[in-house]
């Protein structure tokens, strides 16, 4: 799959949470070419630090405008200064990379499973599917939530201090909601690793099929620098870059990743 | 000054190339992965990942910390080995737009031996980079690039299975470069390539955890330039095989700094991340210097440090 | 946990600090210039700028160059001198609000042996720090602290002049700095401290000069950091001796990291340039990080990396 | 001299050219203490590159204000930073730095002579001086040169490529000045260092007190790096920052400063 290196400006971005942002780009080559799942590596600013990109999901795409979306939390020194960039001004872009959620035969569900800012590269999955889906949105508290009004009526929340929706981890939620789905189901999760070990434990359990999209510490991006290994279940690693960031849970060794 | 053409090639052994302008090991994969983004041909050369006799899977994540202008590697030299080098890579090489410098690492001399031993006979690999900062095993772990008695043996068995340019990459973590340089220019190298990156470490004070797997791991990108560019000028002094730098260039005012402290090439590291198209502006960006300034060659650069009596 | 009180003193030989943080040989002059903005009664310590026998002009300018996160100094060694220092400074030291060490430099083991045994008797002056990166133009102009039996002589005949704390100021530009850190140890040394700037240059495009009077210069900065730390963790492995650490320290956060990683005590270096409280800030710091992490005294925190098997 | 470390915030904010601009900053013990040929020395940013201060003259104090001036010129990375900031942003000043300009006894004329950026300084002398006074400013072409209203009397221009003023040095014109004032005269000087060691030539020859005002880079500002040193007539050196940045004219080795 090609990708490309865009100097994007920004044309819409608005605020999600209280440290959240929707950077909506237009990038004509990206917006056509990406899938749900896939990733852009952005240049945080032309200086020596901080230096490596950061990668980010793609949230939402729109062809008509040539337009893909990302959602930057605030986390450390390079995503707050991406935070800070306002429409009309430029990033340098690189993507789509990685690999993308693939489509499960013969399922009347999908459950879209995401922890935190984990919730970005669903909205996009989403926005694709063609089968019913709900979007389970956990997080610490319900100022990490946000719904988006197209997807408002499909999404559930949970918090761990039970502030919005279901109290609890958003695998509570799952099984909650997996009583409920009649026909086949398929799980699509991405967050933290701790909650992506809890959900493919939840749909091994259950025997439904399951894909996770994981993240690393990243240098390219584009599988040159081996930076971002995940530990393979058959031994040695997957690269969350290249191979990934979409894997099919019964790929990853949970268990040797969450322990160091 | 104007649009005179300007003459950038540089010859390493026995092997011309069009450009000074390399992209360095580890920083550029096979070959192909910046394909869609760098036009590979306008580059004199690209320097494979580390090929090791066996595949390689690499240290425990995780493998990347980003430092104050730099960031810190504990890759482990994973890579594909020499069987799937061979079978997979080779045969896509015949028609490969530049250059290809394969570069040789190893755990004991021996493997050094073998993987060039299967390579040397392949024309579609113009040269040969042995990284030197990989431990010895035979030797309690030890880099073999400090020591120098070692790295002229190993050069010597090396320059007997090929005429081709072999490249020995220094390492940086040692007292003084230069009597490793001398020592393998003595026993018939080529080139010196310098510098790999510089030991270095990180903590997580959340989980007071190293931030590597492997606890320490190498320090590369524009903070080490300096140490990069005085290691480079020690060297320039003593030996007289050319030197190929590197270490935090990414810019074309960086890599004349190299030429001018002495190196006949420099690589690109880091930078290819950042931005993947960073050794393609350099070599335009060198052009469009030594045509302002008026220079036929880089001859004209190459350590022409102006240092005062 | 609140604000339980906590034990930030730390011994070093014979003598007791009541704060670990310092501040760094030539970066905080004698001590007095920058008492506007900081109140040195904080610090656990201030290490004066490396005194010589005979005052030192320095070298030529410039002698100051910045880098990618970090500088480059080719200062010299510039300082009033032995005399001018015991006449003009050493009774200002007598009601000093903190313990001061002497950093003392030489160019012959004499030179050090000098200074020393005219200080030595002074009650204002706390410990003294030797500054092993100064060549000895004894032995053609190395460095004596790449040389393990010189450090270890020169340490020992050091020892018999004080027994005031006698600190070991290790040179990083070295393949391994344990050999001559377990050499000093064994000499008598109460503590090495690590590091100090790493060799380094600059070069001006414009000009094709070095950007430094002196061609190369010391490395200092948080571009170092990962290096400092990478190389006190390798010497607390193998020492038993405390290690005062520095090298890119701008932050309590840094300083948690070089504790983690070995130290006993840090050294605020040019962080003090760019923002005057930092040692002060970093003391006030580390009560809170301690009190907040329910860490009753510095034991809990020096050498306490999580490795795993 | 005491010096401070403050916070100042930026008051006002004006373009002297196109690559200059005049920062006026409320900082009361600064703007007290201050007294013309001081600098300070400003922080870039909080982040650790670029990471030393940079040193800028103090251009103008305006005591009711409690406010102080510097006029910074568009070199590198550092000043571009600094003079991208606007009215309300603050930033972080230590100072006021260094020695000052001195008053000669018995004289009637004071010649200022500023070559590009090195005139700031000057107009704060220029605030304070008691004699008469003109104001030499050279520089390579128009585009580099400025008046400020209430000094423009006494301002007299010069450019190498004649697009302003007189054509030539500012050492040209310095001596045609000097064929005008009678009476008792002294020079005061800044800019680059090969300007003044012409000015300084100038004076001897003529035998006119001189004093300059120097810069060399800088990495404290307080006298603790020994980082700043000019050559001293007598041997040895003298450092910018604590000795100077104002010198006699007649203390400093120009040949040795010039040549490297
Ligand atoms: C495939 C992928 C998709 C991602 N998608 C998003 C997204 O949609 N929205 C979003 O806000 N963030 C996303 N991230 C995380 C993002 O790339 C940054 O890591 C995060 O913003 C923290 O960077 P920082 O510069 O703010 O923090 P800093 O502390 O400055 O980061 C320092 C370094 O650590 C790395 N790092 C820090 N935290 C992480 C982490 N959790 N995972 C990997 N590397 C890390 C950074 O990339 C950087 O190299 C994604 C990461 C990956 C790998
Ligand atoms: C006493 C003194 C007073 C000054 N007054 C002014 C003033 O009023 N207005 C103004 O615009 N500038 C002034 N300068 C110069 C200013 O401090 C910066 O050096 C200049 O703005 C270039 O810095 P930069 O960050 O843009 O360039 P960079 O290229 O990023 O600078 C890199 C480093 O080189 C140093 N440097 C670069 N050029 C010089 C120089 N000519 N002299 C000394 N160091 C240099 C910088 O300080 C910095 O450490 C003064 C300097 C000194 C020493
Ligand atoms: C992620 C990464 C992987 C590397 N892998 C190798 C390698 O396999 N073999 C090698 O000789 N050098 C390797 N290097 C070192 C680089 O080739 C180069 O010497 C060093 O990074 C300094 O240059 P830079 O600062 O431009 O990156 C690697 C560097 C990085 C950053
Ligand atoms: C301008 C400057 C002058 C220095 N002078 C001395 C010195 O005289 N003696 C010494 O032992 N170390 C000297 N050092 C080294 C520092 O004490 C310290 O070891 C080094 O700078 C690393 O710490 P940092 O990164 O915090 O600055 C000097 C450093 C700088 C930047
Ligand atoms: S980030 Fe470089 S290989 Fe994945
Ligand atoms: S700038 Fe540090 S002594 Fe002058």
């Amino acid at each position: 799959m090609p990708y490309y290196q865009l100097t994007c400006p920004i044309i819409r971005k608005t605020h999600l949470t209280s440290g959240t942002v929707s950077l909506w780009f237009r990038g004509p080559q990206i917006a056509h070419a990406a899938r749900p799942g896939q990733f852009v590596m952005l240049r945080v600013r032309n200086e020596v630090h901080p230096l490596l990109r950061r990668a980010f999901s793609i949230s939402r795409c729109n062809p008509e405008e040539e337009a893909f979306e990302i959602m930057v939390q605030a986390a450390g020194t390079g995503s707050r200064i991406i935070l800070e960039h306002e429409e009309g001004e430029m990033l340098d872009v690189l993507g789509p990379l990685g690999s993308s959620f693939q489509e499960v035969e013969g399922i009347q569900t999908a459950l879209l499973v995401g922890g935190g800012i984990g919730i970005a590269p669903l909205f996009f999955l989403a926005q694709t599917l063609e089968v019913d889906y709900h979007i389970l949105f956990g997080g610490r508290s319900h100022s990490q939530l946000f719904a988006l009004p197209e997807f408002e009526p499909q999404m559930r929340f949970c918090t761990e201090d039970g502030s919005l929706g279901q109290k609890g981890l958003v695998t509570d939620l799952l099984q909650k909601t997996l009583q409920e789905v009649s026909g086949k189901a398929a799980v699509f999760a991405c967050g933290p690793n701790q909650m992506l070990a809890a959900v493919a434990g939840v749909a091994e359990k259950t025997g439904i099929p399951c894909q996770v999209s994981m993240e690393a510490p990243m240098a390219c991006g584009v599988g040159v620098c081996m930076g971002c290994p995940v530990p393979d279940v058959k031994g040695g690693y997957r690269y969350v870059c290249k191979d990934g960031p979409v894997f099919p849970a019964e790929m990853i060794h949970f268990k040797q990743l969450v322990n160091g | 000054m104007g649009n005179r053409t300007v003459d950038t090639h540089i010859q390493i052994g026995n092997v011309t190339f069009h450009s000074p302008i390399m992209v360095a090991s580890g920083t550029f994969g096979y070959g192909f992965e910046y394909q869609d983004v760098v036009d590979v041909s306008r580059l004199g050369a690209v320097i494979t990942k580390s090929i090791t006799r066996e595949p390689r899977a690499g240290n425990r994540p995780p493998r990347i910390v980003e430092t104050a202008a730099g960031m810190l590697n504990s890759i482990g030299l994973a890579n594909i080995g020499l069987q799937r080098f061979v079978e997979e890579m080779l045969p896509r090489y015949e028609n490969y737009p530049t250059r290809i410098i394969v570069n040789i690492a190893g755990s004991t001399p021996e493997e050094y031996l073998t993987v060039l031993e299967a390579l040397a006979p392949y024309p579609q690999i113009a040269a040969f980079e042995m990284n030197y900062s990989c431990p010895n095993v035979k030797e309690g772990g030890i880099c073999f690039g400090v020591d120098a008695n070692l790295s002229f043996n190993l050069t010597q068995a090396l320059r007997n299975i090929t005429s081709k340019p072999l490249i020995i990459k220094l390492t940086p973590n040692i007292t003084s470069p230069v009597e490793v340089a001398l020592a393998v220019q003595e026993a018939g190298a080529d080139a010196v390539s310098m510098i790999n990156t510089l030991v270095g470490m990180a903590v997580d004070i959340r989980t007071w955890k190293p931030r590597l797997g492997n606890i320490t791991g190498g320090l590369s990108g524009p903070a080490i330039k300096p140490i990069a560019l005085a290691q480079i000028w020690q060297v320039y002094q003593e030996v007289s095989i050319p030197i190929i730098g590197m270490g935090g260039i990414s810019s074309v005012n960086d890599a004349i700094e190299f030429f001018l402290v002495g190196a006949s090439a420099v690589q690109i590291g880091t930078a290819n991340f950042v931005h993947p198209p960073t050794a393609m502006e350099i070599t335009s960006g060198l052009t469009r210097y030594m045509q302002e300034k008026g220079l036929a060659s880089l001859q004209d650069i190459i350590g022409k440090l102006k240092v005062e009596a």
